[in-house]
């Protein structure tokens, strides 16, 4: 009974390995790479498209990006509703009202300047 | 929501924002563009809070109505003037979220489960300690820029010796935290609260002996760098909008940091170790203004009415005096009585690049008359009065001439090749480099002392009269 | 015995369920969205960079594009390289000869056009 | 080199071609670009070949070597004006390779593994489906654009009652069979095989009932299409590689065919489908041509010679004629003797875009001198003589005057508006658009009948002896 209860066991080991080994793995260096490709694919999207941004926006501009940076309020959002105890979610809570005055205070002031330039014709 | 659903409400919103940038290239439909932004950054957080994972409901729409609430009053309450500050402000916040998520990473149930099962990942360790660096240099150096630029009270420009060694130390100690939460998960807290305080050290160390006029090169980078903290981010939590996100800004702020630099001739190296000697060569104030002749409102009314072409060159003054309004006033004035008026707008006029557009975009000043410093330059000749309010620096006739002064080679807008040139200011002190300016002592040139909005709304009312 | 090795057995089911639930798949959908992403920030950045190429250079910008098209030799190498049976290797083959007349010819024609260019100033 | 190695190389190769594609943004880094881009596709394919799994490398040398050949032989013997076919001839095989890459995928080991172990996803297949689709539309209808382009005797342009039909119902077929592979990818080869099949048909009706000079924009159009083959084979084969450079190219095709849809002022899908009513409204060649002038040589050399400023606006005529050096030489000896001469470009003169440029760039005239179709309008008054080389559609002025004719709206050069017009041709029939061209019979326009070179080349030496 033993040696086939190893045996079993041994089977398993082999068949979750070879599960591990068939499926490429999210956190692996592929992945990483592809996640880098994207990151460099922006980079130079946002180099091409702000180079194109006239000096008169530029102020906009720069209070814009801000507002676009608060994006990590999609973190703030996932650290605090999980079920994560209370030393997480306090620290989620707080990033989260942080990254929220970033994100909608940027939008609205970058509107209200913006609203300025409308005006006129 | 499946997480599918979800990841494609990213897509959505990642190319919503690069449309939204899009959209800033043109005044027409920048504004467009921002409610894009905003409408992709609504999506985006929609969508997660319509993941199956989120259950703490209430305290995150506390959090976010704070939040809301508290931004929403700061951005309408506040003076076009003081937009520098506002965007430092809300930079440091961004790079404070920062730091918390990967702190509520660290602190979280999943992290604690990869650790047991040691497939805590290196790369996403290394995100988390980027994320947290970057971050927390962002807060303390955005704040601290925000002090100086709100000239508060308690910060004052603070160098000492050794201050580059130690803040190179606070660098590699910083670093060497964050290996060390790489290589110790089971320690991961400890290691990172530990670093990122470091950080906040030196944050403020690298921006509180920074000059208050390099404070924007110092904003955009710092805006730069809450982008980049959003792109760790992102490889932590495995999320791509907040990789495609942060990168776009991060873009951004180098880009304008690069401008910024670019226009006032100095290295960024220069302005980020305080490079700038004030007045390494330079003369003395009683060399430069022995001739100095000074004019009245009535005075330069009268110039006025003989003339056909004016150029207004707006600088930081009239962002202090906020004479945006009187400005438009005058303007007007002078087109209804058939003299051509345009402005010179200098890339670094002002505290922040476009600065000085805003304010006259504010006062409903049309875009049209706004012309860049070339096309300025190259129809100099054609200008019968020149008025100067508020700027110094950058109509500083020594950045042509005086090869050892501090902003020798930046270009400038030559309003000292006008025919007649007024300058509205205060006194005779200098700008923010902080050197004497011949062109107050020119032949051409005539001083109005005064607060700049009171100054021309005299101006105004004296030619009204007239 | 029987009663324990199943019992064994269900604990391998279940750790092969899990590891397979652990690892976001390669295959899956997230991955498919990321390459999407990479598909759609690529036509974006597209788009900034050819809209600002001037028309003198219009037909290089053809052909030179053309050649970048020919990129498939790569996926045409690894189809005829892999030990994959006859017919697939006969496939693979005619796909690298076509791929790469695209390839090098391409960019040997838009070199000659862009070289024609450079001759003045 | 591990996979990992691999794709880090693949991101290099990508940002290598993206860093192309922008040094064409401008003429004096243009081949540097190109250098760039080609660099980009070695380090992708030598990366592959180092991969692992490669085993078959004396079989793939030689088709490299037979392709390098062949490609390096065909680009360096290929005269200038026969650009468009070229690029025709690259695209189909670039399209053909996608086709035969999907098809060597389900003929390979790793799908047949993938079917026993029904672990063959939808995603994967849809790709392959796509890539073999758009592949074998490309493949065919560059090879029928290639064959009209070369004017080969067997082809011609084709079209029956019914067509448009026919035309739906093979996509819908082929699309039919695209989905039986999807969802039967046990039988995915005998769907595969014959959905190509239908697609090459589909190529060859879409593009055999297109006019020769519309050729162009259905080359864009296909090259757009081998991009996005690409992309889907990259989806295939799990490549991001693949996904970006095609999805450069296939946004570069579109954008190209955009703009000289718009310079032609005609939609895409009047090109596509051919709904250009050949004289649909216009006046019959004898209502037209009542008055036509024609002149000689000498008789234009002494114009020229009291003359102060040329324009010359070159077509497809010159391309035929291979003109282009006799243009230079006139030019040179006209500059020599104190002439100005201009070149007026319109967008789509010529069968391609920029077709004019590079022919003019051969014969060595300085880019400077072409100017584009706005700015030559904008200075047409001060045109004493302009002179129309083998042009015929793109300087018709019933773009502007006939609203029922194909080419109403046409933008184009103005040169009737010059003081007197040369029209260089060999006889009065017309050119693609196939309507008479009321420019010809004008009062200020006189024709020089003859092949476009050897008119230039009588001119120059009238010109010279005189
Ligand atoms: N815009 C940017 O992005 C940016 C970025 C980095 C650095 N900078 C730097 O900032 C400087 C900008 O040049 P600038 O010419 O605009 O400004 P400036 O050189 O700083 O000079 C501003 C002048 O305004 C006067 N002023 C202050 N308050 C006033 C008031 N209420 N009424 C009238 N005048 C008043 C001051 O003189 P009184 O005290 O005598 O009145 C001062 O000389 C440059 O050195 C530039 O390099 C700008
Ligand atoms: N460039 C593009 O990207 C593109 C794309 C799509 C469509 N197209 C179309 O192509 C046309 C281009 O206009 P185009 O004005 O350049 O050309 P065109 O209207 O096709 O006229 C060319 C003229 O050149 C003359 N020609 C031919 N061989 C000649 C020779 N050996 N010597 C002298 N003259 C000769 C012909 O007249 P004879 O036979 O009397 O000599 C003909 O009238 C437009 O209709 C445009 O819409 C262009």
């Amino acid at each position: 009974m033993l040696s086939s209860t190893l045996a079993v066991q041994d089977a398993v080991a082999k068949t979750v390995a070879a599960a591990a080994e068939n499926v490429p793995q999210s956190g692996g260096a592929a992945h990483l790479i592809l996640l880098l490709t994207v990151f460099v694919l922006a980079i130079f999207l946002g180099v091409e498209i702000i180079t194109k941004i006239p000096p008169t926006l530029h102020t906009p501009l720069m209070s814009g990006s801000n507002a676009i940076s608060g994006i990590t309020l999609v973190g703030a959002v996932l650290a605090t509703g999980a079920d994560n105890g209370t030393w997480a979610s306090i620290l989620g809570f707080a990033a989260v009202v942080f990254a929220t005055m970033n994100v909608v205070g940027g939008f609205v002031v970058t509107n209200r300047m913006l609203a300025m330039f409308r005006t006129k014709k | 929501m499946t997480p599918d659903l979800i990841d494609l409400s990213y897509l959505l919103a990642a190319a919503l924002f690069i449309i939204g940038l899009k959209g800033l290239t043109k005044p027409r439909t920048a504004v467009r563009g921002n409610l894009m932004g905003a409408l992709a950054m609504f999506i985006a957080v929609a969508a997660t809070m319509l993941h199956q994972d989120i259950i703490g409901w209430k305290g995150l729409l506390i959090a976010i109505g704070i939040g809301a609430f508290a931004g929403t009053v700061l951005a309408l309450k506040i003076e076009m003037t003081a937009m520098p500050q506002l965007v430092a402000l809300f930079n440091g916040l961004g790079g404070g979220a920062s730091v918390l998520v990967a702190g509520a990473f660290l602190a979280g149930k999943e992290f604690s489960a990869r650790v047991a099962s040691e497939s805590c990942f290196a790369d996403v360790l290394t995100a988390t300690a980027a994320s947290g660096l970057i971050g927390a240099v962002t807060l303390s150096g955005s704040l601290v820029a925000f002090a100086k630029l709100q000239e508060l009270k308690f910060i004052k420009d603070v160098s000492f010796p050794g201050q580059k060694l130690l803040n190179l130390g606070l660098t590699v100690s910083a670093i060497g935290l964050g290996w060390l939460l790489v290589s110790q998960p089971e320690h991961a807290q400890l290691w990172y609260w530990l670093m990122s305080g470091l950080a906040v050290g030196l944050g403020i160390l690298l921006v509180i002996s920074i000059g208050g006029a390099d404070m924007p090169v110092v904003i955009a980078l710092l805006n730069s760098y809450s982008g980049l903290a959003a792109s760790a981010t992102g490889f932590v939590l495995n999320n791509n909008l907040l990789i495609i996100a942060g990168a776009l800004v991060g873009a951004s702020g180098l880009i304008l940091t690069r401008i910024m630099c670019d226009a006032m001739n100095r290295s960024l190296w220069a302005v980020l170790f305080g490079t700038m000697q004030s007045g390494g060569s330079s003369l003395s104030d009683e060399e430069v203004y022995t001739s100095v002749k000074s004019t009245s409102a009535d005075e330069v009314a009268m110039m006025l009415e003989v003339s056909q072409s004016v150029l207004i060159v707006p600088g930081y003054g009239m962002a202090v005096a906020q004479a945006q309004h009187a400005v438009r006033d005058l303007t007007n004035l002078l087109l209804n009585r058939d003299v051509d008026v345009q402005f010179g707008i200098h890339p670094v006029a002002g505290r922040m690049p476009g600065h000085m557009n805003v304010l006259l975009a504010e006062a409903d000043i049309d875009y049209d008359r706004l012309k860049e410093m070339d096309e300025v330059n190259s129809m100099m000749d054609q200008i019968d009065v020149a008025i100067v309010l508020g700027a110094n620096d950058v109509v500083n006739p020594l950045a042509r001439t005086d090869p050892n002064s501090p902003i020798a080679g930046m270009p400038i807008i030559d309003v000292d090749k006008a025919r007649t040139v007024i300058v509205v200011k205060r006194s005779l002190s200098p700008g923010f480099a902080g050197i004497a300016n011949p062109l107050f002592a020119a032949d051409n040139a005539l001083m109005l002392f005064g607060d700049g909005k009171k100054a021309i709304s005299e101006i105004t009312k004296a030619f009204d009269d007239a």
